[in-house]
């Protein structure tokens, strides 16, 4: 297997992908506000909003239980850690092994757990709309996600992300399979859902009726909701760096700083590819009852369902 | 060997000990759980010297000849040790936590009663032991009987109202027409082997031609599956277990099920397994098929289960559902070299594990429910909320539970999980063509089931945990004694052992790993590079290795919470202030909080077709009938094989009788009429030309 | 006397039993039931009679006699005296047509002799036929107690089928051992003692027909 | 010393019965009663020694072989047992008036003189005497079951006497026929003595006795209650007096199943052993299939257990039909073991009626709260008779289903087990709804003591013989299993 990644370069991506989160965001709010001709604030926005919400005090719920305070430190914790599994700058395995795809999806599936957890804590009407909601989506998502992983990992032969980004190789769209062109739609199909964007949730919109990740951080107020709103930006370019680990080729495999360079130039990208369809599906679409969705997601799993299919038989 | 009589020994104590009740029931009671306690000791150190010590060892112990026609003997062997390790290990847990709790639970019980629950439970514990550990057909046939009506006893003997009863009935039929199964095919093997025991049986079972092999083995699959609660055979379980006390429940839901599954295993890859030649296909397919049915649809029904303990029953189907997704995975996998190679492995190390993990979050949930139940009195979660506040042990151990069976990392019902995964993805790899897809289906259900799981337990934990108290049983309630929290912390400690360092239980999983696959052990493929390291071979090559650290992932995880705790305190350090939820400006009130209805409405929605539920709305309008004074909702979701299936035959077979009953005429020339009707026919039947 | 006289007598004592069968079925009165009975047992005697001359077998004689007197003699008479002592209807009431149990009867008939045709070789251990005679009377008297409604032609048909199994004893063994004979007969005595008792009880308690009880069912 | 015991043995329970009719007091009847059966129990035992020490042994028309001695045991267990529980369950019955105490002695002598004649027809080695007894039992026991005077009961005695006389007058017949095979082979040294025509048994007419055994087995199993002529069977055993019920299908039925074995012996080595478990396996498997819908939707708890008296005969024909030495040492076992449990349940069941004064079970409720111990044995017994280990008819149940599977009686084997659970599932369901619930119509009285000490007897042989047959009495079943398959 080729393109060892030492540890520290692990941990060198984890926070890279961590400090790059929130500008993520700040792109796609900006390319939003143009596309619906408007001037929009600045890309630095996200970073500005954090490091005021992190000068704040606290204010909490009367009914909050201990738990309350604890929730946004782990989910962050688990979101980043998740982070770490996402190769970046090169492919190949870690030196040491860390996680799998199925890891990642499974901190994230906590992080979103204690997230719904947290929601209840407070004991309003909202919370509980809200948490209810994202556990009915994550449950039709989280399959589709796992299916679209085997679809490649049955080829690569592995769940690890840095060796399926390794064997994917150089390999590029032209000799992509069908299979690969199927999982790759499937995943654009569930990219909305997971980061939380139009059509299925509304991340701008505090209106109870259509929010669902929004719901849950009502009660969230200060450093707790910084971090929170830190963890969102966070799992926003693990999943979009999830989608690249598994379908673009990670270009540099060599050691030397120039490598690093060049794979940190092709991440950034891809993830601004990612971006911009993103801001454009959630521009050029309204949201969805929440009813529909289901639908929608259909949509995906037939893709992924396909995909699979066309590997195995 | 010593250790097996000891643990007799205590068992029949502790059941000798009800006596004690003529005199002091709580006496009786502490003594019964204290000698099980030391039974459930002296069975881990059996089972750990068996397991710990040289590989394929065998303890045999003869029993006293008590029938003329068969021998009992005891044979612990690395299955029968393994599954005796996690029998003890739950009944550590529950013989800490029983006696605090049945005192707590209903201090109005009379002697007699405690005496009962006391034997019972002793009787049931020896049995569950022994069926693991029995050398013979006819022991195995007992002791497996004897449990069921131990288990029953205790069941029933919890409350007196019909309730009970009713829930016991169901429990006894089923499982009696699963051990008709398991009868016959038993007797079948035992007449041709002339013998009754294990070994014989084996030899028996070597002649069989596969027509046969494999009727056997579905009698046998039936057999234990109803015991499992396989769906459609589970409709006892969400009744019964819920039934009896909590502790009872735990060991019945997360230990006495595996007994079946240890039966499944006994008979599928060592009495009835071909010599040197890999399993029929049916076998795997049929029991992978089950599985998946079983995982996906009893989380469906948990979700929609408002009573703590009935959806904790449900879920305990889902995961047996898990287990024997690993387990049919190795019966494919084995012995077919082209595609299994150490694969079979892993299937079994996954099943192996999840078997132990299941045991330990199941018992610590149902431990921590009972909790709940002993200070509220109340199974139904609508009625419960904000306990968090009042028992925040029990709510902390329970949320550690729900993580862990929601097979979210670090804890371990993910390590159990993601070694299904890999098993399965390895297999798809391997089949090509529909096979492969029934595999991969079966992966996507299983990521389905988790997700499920996931969202059941968000709403279980904050329902019942979190927010603010709806009725007056929640809000009076309080923390319960040290000696129950010790029974749960002793469980959760299981689980963060095994979710954060899985591999130093791998060596314990060798023996049973090589001694029923003759292959590779556990620790030889899962933990090829190092304890802290899982790895499998997905693709036949063994090349590409998959390898995650639970270990590694912890520190982060821990390493993480430190640094992202120092970014929450804030940059400005503020006391924190408090103010009410926000609703919109109203002065909110327990009502405004989520209830559990509502929050499994949407899922319910999404799988209607599966739920089928039944919603009745009843408005009572004043005059006019624009204005409401009342309106009452009531919904249910019904369990399809219950009703479709169970219902029916039952009204099909008594209405039948009632018939039958009815035609009766009591007349005696009617009687007379038949005697002499028997003889004409038997006459002109057996008499005439026969010559 | 010979062989062959002996069998012939015995055949025709056969028919001759057998149409006092048929007599007991089609009887439309208790009274003429209980006659035909009677006339059966007699018949019986007389057989004994002619097979202890014919084979010198004192039993047979004693046998014949006890038969002549408690089966032709006494029971008739005691089922005169219950008839008399609770004035019952004294019309037989037949609970299938009288014409549908002589079709029955003339079943058991034909049954019986395709039975004893079928074991040819037990043919020289039996004088004649009267193994299926034996057979038809014993069928046909449980006949006449499974289709008839009062309590004493359920014992009529009980003496008339206990006659069968007399007359295939002495025919077919020339007579079980005289103890046993004399134990059988002491216990039909005994058991219509009791039955009578029986009938009396009820018919004194209850203003019923003991055999037309049917409250016990299912 | 044996032979002396085997004509003194039927005396006991005859000169007891005499003795009785000397007094009217409640107290010396009992006390009578209990001493009489005691000493039957005794000499029992006496002779079991001896026949276990010198083998069969017989007098005049009297014989003792293993296979007698397994019923006889089982009768005089039951027999002292049943004296026991009369004691108390007397002192109830007089209080409520059930029994009028002047005609005590009537009843109790007409008990002993009906545990005369079963005595006689267990040791009858003549046919033609256990023919005889056989209709002493009928009519000593019809007396009983019409004792109470009432309707209801009259009715059954009726139809009781009535159909069994019937039934044995086929007995009778068949016996005739084989005994005239037998004089066939014998010539004039012809006898009735069963052990001298097991002699000649091969070469005996294979047609006559065919007929014969086939009328012997419609016959006696009248008597036995086999399906279809059981019918008279719930009606007597839910209108007897509950110590008679006891007897009645304890040991009665079991007594005629005896007689049919006997003659199962002769038939089988006449026309081959095919041919007699053929039929014994129709007729038992009719029985248990026609048993169970009148155990599912049963109100009444005797006519309850009668059925069930009917579908446990039927598994003893089954294990006699599947035969083998498997087959029918699980039969025996499995008379003994039936013989005990439903005893048992009979005591427990009369108790319980006693106590609410109703047979009807949806008037009994919620036993465990006003009588636990009683409750406690109502359940035990009701878990037995549905065959769940530790309890004794696991045990023989187990050997009857090997026999079947050795000799690969799928069919059978298929819709026994069926019905099995099916029967499971209607008694259990009736049993906890008795015993469980809250309880109405009955205050917590304490319970009387010799009706539990009878049935505390009675369930601890019952789990014993669960738990394992001791090494004396396998030796007498497999003696006896030798007699019968030789």
């Amino acid at each position: 297997m080729t393109g060892e990644r030492p540890i520290e370069l692990v941990l060198l991506e984890m926070a890279l992908l961590v400090l790059l989160g929130p500008l993520v965001t700040g792109f796609i709010q900006k390319l939003k506000a143009r596309l619906q001709c408007r001037q929009g604030a600045a890309i630095v926005q996200p970073y500005r909003d954090l490091a005021k919400l992190f000068r704040k005090g606290t204010v909490q719920a009367v009914t909050a239980s201990g738990f309350f305070r604890s929730i946004p430190v782990l989910v962050l914790a688990a979101t980043v850690a998740a982070g770490a599994l996402v190769p970046v700058l090169r492919a190949g395995p870690p030196a040491f092994p860390l996680g799998d795809a199925l890891m990642l999806l499974g901190l994230l599936a906590l992080a979103r757990f204690l997230t719904a957890i947290g929601a209840f804590d407070a004991g309003g009407a909202f919370g509980g709309m809200g948490a209810s909601r994202e556990m009915t989506i994550a449950p039709l998502v989280e399959p589709v996600l796992m299916m679209v992983v085997f679809s490649t990992a049955v080829a690569a032969g592995t769940t690890e992300l840095g060796a399926l980004s390794a064997h994917r190789g150089t390999s590029w769209i032209l000799d992509w399979h069908a299979a690969d062109f199927l999982g790759f739609a499937a995943m654009l199909v569930l990219l909305p859902a997971e980061t939380g964007r139009i059509p299925v949730d509304n991340p701008d919109t505090h209106l109870e009726l259509t929010m669902l990740h929004e719901g849950m951080l009502l009660e969230h107020s200060g450093p707790g909701l910084g971090c929170m709103v830190l963890a969102s930006h966070t799992r926003q370019i693990v999943t979009l760096g999830l989608v690249a680990a598994l379908f673009f080729p990670i270009v540099s495999y060599g050691a030397g700083a120039a490598d690093l360079l060049v794979g940190a130039g092709a991440f950034a990208a891809k993830i601004l590819v990612l971006a911009v369809f993103l801001a454009l599906v959630e521009s050029s679409y309204a949201k969805l009852r929440l009813f529909r969705v289901p639908q929608y997601l259909g949509i995906g799993f037939v893709c992924a369902l396909t995909a699979l299919a066309l590997r195995i038989l | 060997m010593t250790g097996t009589l000891l643990m007799a020994a205590c068992y029949g104590a502790g059941g000798l000990s009800s006596l004690l009740a003529r005199w002091s029931g709580r006496l009786a009671l502490g003594v019964g759980h204290l000698a099980a306690l030391v039974g459930a000791v002296a069975g881990l150190g059996v089972s750990l010297g068996v397991l710990v010590g040289d590989q394929g060892r065998t303890l045999t112990l003869p029993l006293p000849e008590l029938f003329p026609f068969a021998r009992l003997t005891l044979a612990v062997d690395g299955l029968s040790a393994f599954f005796l390790l996690v029998i003890s290990l739950v009944v550590i847990a529950a013989a800490i936590y029983g006696p605090a709790y049945l005192r707590a639970h209903s201090p109005g019980a009379g002697p007699a009663r405690q005496a009962a629950q006391v034997l019972a439970l002793n009787v049931f514990l020896g049995c569950m032991a022994f069926v693991c550990c029995a050398g013979d057909a006819l022991t195995f046939l007992l002791c497996w009987e004897g449990m069921t009506l131990a288990s029953y006893v205790l069941v029933v003997a919890g409350d007196r109202d019909g309730e009970n009863a009713r829930a016991g009935l169901l429990y006894m039929v089923m499982t009696h027409g699963g051990t008709a199964l398991l009868l016959v095919a038993f007797l079948a093997l035992t007449e041709r082997a002339g013998a009754f025991d294990f070994a014989a049986l084996r030899a028996a079972a070597g002649g069989l031609d596969g027509m046969t092999r494999t009727t056997l083995f579905f009698l046998a699959l039936g057999g234990f599956a109803t015991k499992a609660g396989v769906i459609p055979l589970h409709v006892w379980l969400p009744r019964a277990h819920p039934a009896a006390p909590s502790h009872v429940s735990a060991l019945m839901s997360g230990v006495m099920l595996k007994v079946a599954i240890y039966g499944i295993l006994r008979f599928a890859f060592d009495l009835l397994a071909p010599v040197a030649a890999p399993l029929p296909f049916s076998w795997g397919w049929t029991v992978l098929v089950a599985g998946t049915i079983s995982a996906v649809l009893g989380v469906l029904y948990a979700l929609q289960q408002h009573d703590l303990k009935r959806l904790l029953a449900f879920h305990s189907v889902e995961n047996i559902g898990i287990i024997l997704i690993g387990v049919g995975l190795a019966m494919i996998l084995w012995r077919r070299e082209d595609v299994g190679g150490a694969l079979a492995t892993v299937a079994l190390t996954a099943a192996l594990l999840h078997t132990v993990n299941h045991a330990a979050f199941k018992g610590l949930l149902f431990l921590a429910a009972g909790s709940v139940l002993c200070r509220t009195h109340v199974r139904n979660m609508e009625e419960l909320g904000g306990l968090a506040r009042r028992m925040p042990w029990t709510a902390g151990l329970f949320l550690l539970g729900a993580v862990a069976i929601s097979a979210l990392p670090p804890l371990n019902g993910f390590v159990s999980e993601w070694l299904t995964f890999q098993a399965l993805l390895g297999a798809a790899s391997r089949f090509h063509g529909p096979a492969g897809l029934v595999i991969v289906f079966s992966a996507a259900m299983l990521a389905l089931t988790g997700g499920l799981a996931a969202a059941c337990f968000a709403k279980a934990f904050g329902v019942t945990f979190l927010g603010r108290a709806r009725t007056p049983h929640a809000e009076h309630a309080t923390e319960v004694p040290p000696s129950m929290i010790a029974g749960m912390v002793w469980l959760a400690a299981l689980c963060v052992a095994l979710g954060v360092a899985p591999g130093y239980l791998m060596h314990l999983l060798d023996a049973p790993t090589t001694g029923l696959l003759h292959g590779p052990g556990a620790s030889a493929v899962v933990t090829a590079q190092g304890p802290l390291v899982l790895s499998t071979a997905l693709t036949a090559s063994g090349t590409d290795a998959t390898a995650i650290s639970m270990t590694m992932v912890a520190a982060l995880l821990i390493a993480l919470t430190a640094m992202a705790w120092v970014l929450r305190r804030g940059l400005r350090r503020a006391p924190p202030r408090t103010a009410p939820t926000w609703t919109c400006g109203m002065s909110p009130t327990a009502r405004f909080d989520y209830t559990a209805t509502a929050f499994a409405k949407p899922l319910r929605f999404v799988f209607a077709a599966l739920y089928r539920p039944r919603r009745a709305v009843i408005r009572e309008t004043a005059g006019t009938p624009y204005v409401f004074q009342r309106i009452h909702y009531s919904g249910e979701v019904v369990d399809l094989a219950e009703t479709q299936i169970y219902h029916r035959v039952q009204r099909g077979i008594t209405v039948l009788s009632r018939t039958i009953r009815l035609r009766s005429t009591g007349r005696i020339h009617g009687y007379i009429g038949f005697v002499l009707a028997a003889l004409f026919v038997a006459l002109l039947l057996f008499g005439v030309g026969q010559r | 006397m010979s062989a062959e006289t002996v069998q012939a007598i015995i055949d025709d004592l056969g028919a001759l039993l057998l149409f006092t069968m048929i007599l007991i079925v089609a009887a439309s009165q208790i009274s003429r039931a209980i006659y035909a009975v009677a006339a059966q047992s007699f018949l019986i005697a007389i057989a004994g009679a002619v097979l202890a001359t014919a084979t010198g077998n004192v039993d047979l004689w004693v046998i014949a006699g006890v038969t002549l007197v408690v089966k032709a003699t006494l029971l008739p008479w005691v089922l005169h005296w219950v008839v008399r002592r609770m004035n019952v209807r004294r019309e037989v009431e037949p609970v299938i047509p009288v014409a549908a149990t002589l079709a029955l009867a003339v079943a058991v008939v034909v049954m019986s002799f395709h039975l004893s045709a079928s074991l040819g070789t037990v043919r020289q251990a039996i004088t004649g036929n009267a193994l299926p005679v034996g057979i038809a009377l014993t069928l046909s008297g449980v006949l006449v107690m499974a289709t008839r409604k009062t309590a004493l032609t359920q014992m009529v048909g009980l003496f008339a089928s206990e006659n069968g199994i007399f007359f295939t004893a002495m025919a077919v063994t020339q007579g079980m051992p005289l103890i046993i004979e004399i134990g059988v007969i002491l216990d039909v005595i005994l058991a219509a003692l009791v039955m009578t008792i029986m009938v009396l009880r009820v018919r004194s308690t209850v203003d019923a027909d003991i055999a037309d009880l049917d409250r016990l069912k299912g | 010393m044996a032979e002396t015991l085997l004509w003194v043995l039927p005396l006991v329970p005859s000169v007891t019965a005499l003795a009785m009719l000397t007094t009217r007091k409640r107290r010396i009847l009992s006390g009578l009663d209990v001493g009489g059966s005691a000493v039957l129990f005794a000499l029992t035992l006496v002779l079991a020694r001896e026949v276990a020490a010198g083998g069969p042994r017989s007098i005049g028309v009297f014989r003792i072989d293993d296979l007698g001695l397994v019923f006889l045991l089982l009768l005089v267990v039951l027999t002292l047992t049943v004296s026991i529980y009369t004691v108390g369950w007397l002192r109830q019955a007089v209080a409520v008036g059930n029994m009028k105490a002047e005609s005590l002695r009537s009843y109790f002598a007409l008990v002993h003189a009906f545990v005369a004649t079963m005595v006689v027809t267990v040791l009858a080695d003549n046919l033609g005497v256990l023919w005889i007894a056989m209709e002493g039992t009928t009519i000593t026991s019809a007396v009983l079951i019409g004792y109470h005077g009432h309707r209801h009961g009259l009715e059954a005695a009726w139809k009781y006497i009535i159909v069994t006389t019937i039934g044995i007058s086929f007995g009778l017949f068949g016996t005739v026929l084989v005994y005239a095979a037998a004089a066939d082979v014998m010539g004039s040294a012809g006898t009735m003595s069963w052990s001298a025509i097991m002699q000649v048994a091969p070469t005996l007419d294979p047609g006559i006795v065919r007929i014969g055994f086939i009328f012997v087995m419609i016959g006696y199993g009248t008597k036995a209650g086999l399906a279809p002529m059981h019918l008279w069977l719930p009606d007597a055993h839910s209108q007897a007096p509950t110590p008679v019920s006891a007897l009645l299908s304890g040991v009665l039925i079991k007594c005629a199943l005896l007689a049919i074995i006997r003659f199962q012996t002769i038939a089988a080595a006449a026309c081959g052993p095919a041919f007699a478990e053929e039929v014994l396996l129709v007729f038992g498997l009719i029985s248990v299939v026609v048993a169970t819908p009148f155990i599912l939707v049963q109100r009444d708890l005797k006519r309850l257990l009668g059925y069930h008296s009917v579908e446990h005969v039927g598994i003893v024909a089954l294990g006699l039909g599947f035969g083998g030495a498997v087959g029918t040492y699980g039969a025996l076992l499995h008379v003994v073991n039936h013989g005990i449990t439903k005893a048992l349940a009979f005591f427990a069941a009369g108790t319980a009626i006693a106590r609410y004064g109703s047979r009807d079970m949806r008037a009994i409720r919620g036993l465990a709260a006003v009588a636990p111990i009683g409750a406690t044995l109502l359940m035990l017994a009701a878990l037995s008779l549905a065959g769940t280990p530790p309890f004794s008819i696991f045990v023989s149940e187990l050997m009857v289903l090997r026999a079947g599977i050795g000799h690969g009686h799928w069919v059978a084997i298929a819709i026994f087990l069926v019905m099995v659970v099916v029967i499971f599932a209607g008694l259990l369901h009736h049993a906890g709804a008795m015993v469980f619930g809250e309880p109405r119509g009955a205050g917590r009285r304490t319970e009387a003591w010799s009706p539990l000490l009878a049935m505390l007897l009675l369930a601890a042989i019952m789990v014993l013989m669960g738990l394992t047959i001791p090494a004396s009495f396998d030796g007498i079943l497999r003696r006896a299993t030798e007699v019968v398959v030789g």
